[in-house]
């Protein structure tokens, strides 16, 4: 039973990635040039803005909630970092207010879930719209640019350490850290006893609701995170940025296994979800498909990938 | 009727049955008895198409059957009380009833609200239950739920009717007159498969008995011909001895005194003092408040009024968690749904409340988060295949067992137990008596609900009897008796007739 | 009383005796999450609050539907005229001819009306713009270079013109080896140009439907360090600049600031009853 | 006890109402133009599409689903629709097929969360991509126009009855009907009891498989016909059309009272939420709000009103 039980999950565990071998073979067969290093590098920067996202996204996902707002989280801390870096504050200071500001963000989301009892799709979906609006307000509707030359803020983006790029170092330790918390630490546990049953967790004297405003406040930092990438990357901050980026890492954490009820799933399926999203991304670019079609083979993929990894929602 | 022969079940390769023999004859109460996890429910499942079996016949009327599906059962005159109530809360009880066969204006799809709701006055009527056909389910209590799916399998006339533990959440007034219709029935000639951990019902109701244990066919008797102690050596294997074990406790000083508790519309002026060593019961019918008393004792519940002294000092006691720093503990009387989270495994069970044992900064020790579970294991007895079985894999009893050792893990001062032998089998309830015992002779004061009043006058050194809200006794060992009890919990005054 | 909309305006004729600074203009933009439009606006209320009308902007978030409701919403208001930068020139034909038969006038913007009666139409031509686009890309590259093209958003009307003018040239003097969408904005421009740059280490140009989509290529330019010519449109300010430094090798300037301006002022002319030209072009510029 | 939980539920779901006069007393306040009998037409008319699709999202989430792909839908059956009536097929039969086309793009839907058991949500996140997709292929990223001047299909978008607007009329009837299925057929109760407790209703011998599957058809079926009153409005139809449809009827929904876990619920709400967005949408533009400040108001708005409406989620 228990040998039975383990092997099983193991499998279901096994699949995302039986699956992203699947289409890098098919994608090199097509087209070989994408194992290159510089391709795969290439592959690995894509992937690392909605990979931050998405290990946030998981820690949302595990206590049973989803976050529709993360995308305009992203622009709106872009946006005001951008703007305080183009006022001449210190760069290194406005980032890690921009940081803040993410996490205060992610935090009012947790807070309207947790305290005001709101079915989290909704709540974010109306954060989502108010986040946009005052990202439009905030930028007037144009691109922040003139950035300045820190060094750490071009680093960000654009360095390379020991010859990768730093987003994927950051992507990396990111992904370290969070593993470590959902493994090992107490709050993890807490993560996942609170979407696996509340009303359990809290007669267990765990504050869920404390949980789920930490959840939704780590996700607001990873995605200011994600933003502080992005700016350095395009050396300007958009008001349109991050549009979808909450499908893109929805996607990735539940090609990655995580159940979207809560309480089962790992951090490491999102990293490979994240990894399929991206391999097809540049994929279908690299072989050429023409964008009409990439939509549809994309949706097919995904698709695929969740019937033959499929769970029993029951 | 039915013949059910060399029937085996297994999930994902863990063999649950295995060539199990079971015949129902025409027009009798055939009871099904065995330990938490035996293979009950699994077999009557198989008979009634939720489960497809592994090997093995199936025989209704002397025809061989092959349900797929419980529409098919049915039809064939099967009708099932499942053991998790099947209650959809959000529809109406007239809905619920109907659910699945409503009475429609020909083949058109248009409902028949009228005459169903009409029907269902009627039929519930005959159960004792006089209700408002179209108010919604969730306004019943549990108890009444329970009588709603028992109507619900009578109201299709079947031939057999499965019955899964249908008392477990009943009233002795309730029970009495669910027994009245199936013997009534029985006359008619319908057969029923009565399962219940309760021997008293078993040897009350039933005329024959089939014993499982572990998923084998053990043995079928008369029960005019057999014993009380017989089938329970039969389901545990082994003698069991006294039901409720000796405790030799001495009651130390005031633990908790409450004075004047309140919550609006649900209890008032709720007074009582526990101390330790001490094993007080509060009895009543369902509804009665007594859960609603525990969990605003716990903090999981705000109270409206009244004082709380532990210790001799006030507390404000507003969350669970700052319960749980003062040493109390609350084993819920809903194991599944709050007690457990099902997925997690049983170590990750038992650690939820012990975080602070087994972290440092945060950090969880797997050494220590391993060290607690053994202890548990072993004080405990729970039988588990290891630290990482998933909860949802064990047996009730054990399940049970679990959501105590997670509260014995911090050591409580003071212990909540809510219906803690709820469908546990007779060899798990004894251990569970056990370990209580062992618990108030180490100077811990326990909160016993229970609605089974053979358990409150085995167990209790006191017992606290509520009425709607209200505490309407408080009587010593020495004057529990069943009808003392019954005449208080039914709403008796306190110049309570001595027993007739 | 039942009465349609549209029909219920005859007592709004009779306000004819307006001094000028008096006017309401509706102007109904397809989006304003996108620079070039937001400069265009601006342009236009720059030049009303000169003129001292007032203009009412809404939005339609490039959503053919939400512009006709909006437009409704306008002709709700009593609005003098309407100044209309349709998200789609079909699907905004009835809009007009609503605008029509309330009476309200109408001036088109940047794209046209496929039905109803206009007053004006000020725009420069998005197709001329690609063409002029290719023609410069050619001219840097050289006659046969291997090119990619970033499209913009699929179904777009900016992608559709830009792009037929683009390939119109193109398809004769430059070999336009890929095409992919990165939905006009900067951040996908930056990764599909990566990716176009992984299957295509040989291209010589790339023509990006608009500036954002340009910036972002570029950055993933310089990053490779390959030395290929970019060229976009729109002419947004951080192009302009891209195009100072000589980062970026040109971009099409459709002046929407002036757009916005001259359709002011056209709508003031036309309520005050001057005669106003049926088409105004305004030049497009290659900014290099 | 027992009055009270009906007078509780009863508050709960007059709230929305509440919520709707609150938002037109103070947007007629401030311009009342807004109540005129030709704005209000027009308020419904506006309406009347995400109604449409509004009222089937509403049987979905009654079943305790989802429906992200119903903006999609909208757009690949109107583009389908318009290019049959382009190259010219009979308008009423190529509406007919239109239809048709709806119900099995969301039976497709219906089949692979039913008997795929995969999660409402990401099922049609995926489909949603290849419905869009799709759309693109087929009109080559153009809308389509040249539909004719077929009466039956100008009046479905822009005729009026007895002076009432067609869709608005449409709308008033479907409504209607969805409302007696809901409230008097055995499917009605069964979409309520698959939503409340699968499990309890398939032991009830409900084929919860097979409801499910109808439900996501009858509301492909609203989106197509919403669908072809879009395109006779505008006369064309547009590849980009329905984006963020599902965002506004899933909002509608929910601002209804309806609870996003299935269950309970009712169309009449659905209605009023429709109304309030409809009214908000229309209230903000008479009044002049900035346009990006409309967002942020919207978003307010919804969030407060979900707020005052709070369900306890445990
Ligand atoms: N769907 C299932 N998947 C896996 N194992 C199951 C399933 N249903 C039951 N089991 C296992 O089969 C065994 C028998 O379970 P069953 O529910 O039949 O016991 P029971 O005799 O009814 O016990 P109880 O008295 O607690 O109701 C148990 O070990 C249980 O864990
Ligand atoms: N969630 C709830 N919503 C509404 N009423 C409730 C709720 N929970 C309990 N009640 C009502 O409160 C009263 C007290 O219930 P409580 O559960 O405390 O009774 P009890 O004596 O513990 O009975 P049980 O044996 O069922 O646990 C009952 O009338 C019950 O119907
Ligand atoms: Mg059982
Ligand atoms: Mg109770």
């Amino acid at each position: 039973m228990q040998l039975k039980t383990n092997n099983q999950s193991m499998l279901q565990k096994i699949a995302p990635f039986i699956g992203l071998i699947l289409i890098i073979v098919i994608i090199t067969a097509l087209n070989p040039g994408f194992l290159s290093v510089s391709n795969l590098m290439n592959v690995l920067r894509q992937v690392s803005i909605n990979a931050l996202i998405a290990f946030g996204m998981t820690f949302v996902i595990l206590t049973g909630g989803i976050d529709l707002s993360v995308g305009a989280t992203l622009a709106l801390t872009g946006a005001v970092t951008a703007g305080m870096m183009a006022s001449g504050i210190d760069p290194i200071f406005a980032m890690l207010l921009g940081l803040l500001l993410g996490a205060v963000l992610g935090a009012i989301n947790g807070f309207i879930i947790a305290k005001g009892k709101v079915a989290p799709f909704i709540a974010t979906l109306a954060t989502m719209t108010i986040y946009r609006g005052l990202t439009l307000v905030y930028t007037d509707g144009r691109p922040i640019s003139g950035l300045g030359d820190s060094l750490t803020f071009q680093m960000l983006g654009k360095g390379y350490f020991l010859g990768i790029p730093v987003p994927v170092v950051t992507m990396i330790i990111s992904f370290g850290v969070l593993y470590f918390i959902l493994k090992k630490t107490t709050f993890g546990r807490r993560v996942y006893a609170v979407g696996g049953n509340e009303e359990a967790s809290i007669l267990s004297g765990i504050n869920a609701d404390r949980i789920k405003i930490y959840v939704y406040s780590l996700l607001g930092l990873l995605a200011a995170l994600a933003s502080l990438i992005l700016t350095s990357r395009l050396n300007s901050a958009q008001p349109t940025a991050g549009e979808m980026f909450e499908l893109d890492a929805i996607a990735a954490v539940v090609l990655g296994g995580t159940s979207l009820t809560g309480g089962r799933g790992w951090i490491v399926g999102t990293l490979i979800g994240a990894l399929i999203i991206g391999v097809l991304n540049n994929g279908l670019n690299l072989i050429g498909v023409p964008s009409f079609f990439q939509q549809v083979v994309k949706g097919a993929v995904i698709l695929l990938a969740v019937l033959l990894d499929r769970k029993k929602t029951a | 009727m039915i013949n059910m022969t060399d029937i085996s079940k297994s999930f994902s390769g863990n063999k649950v049955l295995k060539n199990v023999h079971f015949t129902l004859e025409k027009g009798e109460i055939h009871a099904l008895m065995g330990e938490n996890g035996a293979g009950k429910s699994t077999l009557m499942k198989i008979m009634s198409g939720i489960y497809t079996r592994d090997s093995g016949t199936v025989e209704v009327k002397g025809e061989q059957v092959n349900f797929t599906s419980p529409k098919q059962a049915e039809e064939a005159g099967i009708a099932v009380i499942h053991q998790e109530l099947n209650i959809l809360p959000h529809l109406s009880i007239a809905d619920n009833l109907f659910l699945g066969r409503e009475e429609t204006i020909g083949r058109t799809g248009i409902l028949k609200t009228k005459q169903m709701e009409k029907k269902t006055r009627q039929i519930l009527g005959d159960l004792g239950l006089d209700i408002n056909p179209s108010d919604p389910a969730s306004t019943l209590s549990v108890g009444k739920q329970q009588i709603v799916e028992i109507a619900k399998a009578l109201s299709v006339d079947a031939e057999v009717i499965i019955m899964d533990e249908p008392t477990a959440a009943l009233t002795d007034r309730e029970i009495d007159s669910l027994f009245k219709t199936i013997r009534e029935l029985q006359k008619r000639g319908v057969s029923f498969i009565y399962i219940s951990h309760r021997m008293e019902e078993i040897f009350s109701l039933c005329d024959r008995i089939t014993i499982l244990r572990d998923g084998e066919f053990v043995g079928e008797r008369k029960i005019s011909e057999t014993s009380f102690d017989e089938i329970v050596q039969m389901m545990v294997g082994r003698e069991l001895g006294e039901r409720f074990p000796e405790r030799n406790s001495e009651i130390g000083e005031v633990k908790l005194s409450v004075k004047g508790l309140k919550r609006k519309d649900c209890f008032e002026d709720i007074s009582f003092e526990l101390r330790r060593g001490e094993v007080l019961s509060i009895a009543g019918l369902m509804g009665a408040g007594r859960t609603e008393v525990a969990q605003s004792l716990f903090g999981y519940k705000k109270l409206d009024g009244g004082t709380i002294e532990f210790d001799g000092k006030q507390v404000k006691i507003d969350t669970p968690r700052k319960a749980k720093e003062m040493g109390i503990g609350y084993v819920t009387e809903d194991r599944k749904s709050e007690g457990l989270v099902v997925d997690f495994s049983v170590e990750e069970n038992v650690s939820m409340t012990n975080f602070a044992a087994i972290s440092k900064n945060g950090l969880i020790s797997k050494d220590k988060e391993r060290k607690l579970y053994d202890t548990m294991v072993k004080r405990l007895g729970i039988r588990t295949s290891g630290p990482d079985q998933a909860a949802k894999s064990l047996s009730g009893g054990n399940q049970q067992k679990v959501v105590i050792a997670k509260w014995l893990g911090i050591e409580p001062k003071l212990l909540i137990l809510d219906e803690p032998t709820r469908g546990v089998d007779v060899g798990a309830k004894k251990e569970i008596y056990s370990i209580i015992n062992e618990l108030a002779e180490r100077g811990v004061a326990i909160l016993m609900i229970s609605s089974e009043l053979p358990e409150v006058i085995g167990m209790a050194d006191r017992v606290l009897v509520m009425h709607e809200g209200k505490i309407t006794a408080d009587l010593p060992k020495q004057e529990m008796t069943q009808e003392r009890i019954m005449h208080f919990a039914t709403g008796g005054g306190k110049l309570a007739v001595e027993d007739q | 009383s039942m009465e349609a909309p549209g029909s219920s305006s005859e007592e709004e004729s009779g306000d004819g005796g307006e001094a000028s600074g008096d006017y309401t203009i509706g102007f109904s933009v397809s989006t304003l999450n996108n620079p070039f439009f937001v400069t265009l606006n601006e342009g236009a209320e720059e030049k009303a609050a000169e003129l001292g009308a007032t203009l009412t902007v809404v939005d339609a978030q490039d959503n053919a539907s939400k512009q006709a409701s909006d437009i409704e919403d306008l002709i709700q208001q009593e609005v003098d005229l309407i100044m209309i930068n349709p998200v789609d020139s079909e699907a905004v034909a009835a809009a007009v001819e609503s605008a029509n038969s309330a009476n309200i006038p109408v001036i088109t913007v940047d794209r046209s009306a496929a039905g109803g009666e206009v007053v004006s139409h000020i725009a420069s031509d998005n197709t001329a713009g690609g063409e002029m686009a290719a023609e410069h890309l050619t001219s840097i590259v050289g006659e046969g270079a291997a090119v990619a093209e970033l499209e913009g958003v699929p179904g777009s009307s900016a992608a559709r013109e830009r792009g037929e003018g683009f390939n119109k040239i193109a398809a004769e003097s430059l070999d336009v080896v890929a095409k992919q969408t990165a939905n006009f904005n900067r951040s996908e421009g930056l990764s599909v140009m990566e990716n176009i740059l992984q299957a295509n280490p040989d291209i010589k140009g790339v023509f990006a439907h608009n500036d954002e989509m340009a910036l972002g290529a570029l950055e993933a330019i310089e990053a490779s360090g390959k030395d290929i010519a970019v060229v976009g449109f729109d002419a947004t300010d951080d192009a302009v600049k891209a195009v100072e430094d000589g980062r970026l090798d040109g971009t099409i300037a459709q002046k929407p600031e002036m757009i916005g301006e001259m359709a002011v002022e056209a709508a003031v002319q036309s309520l005050e009853g001057e005669e106003v030209e049926a088409s105004i072009p305004v030049e497009l510029e290659l900014i290099k």
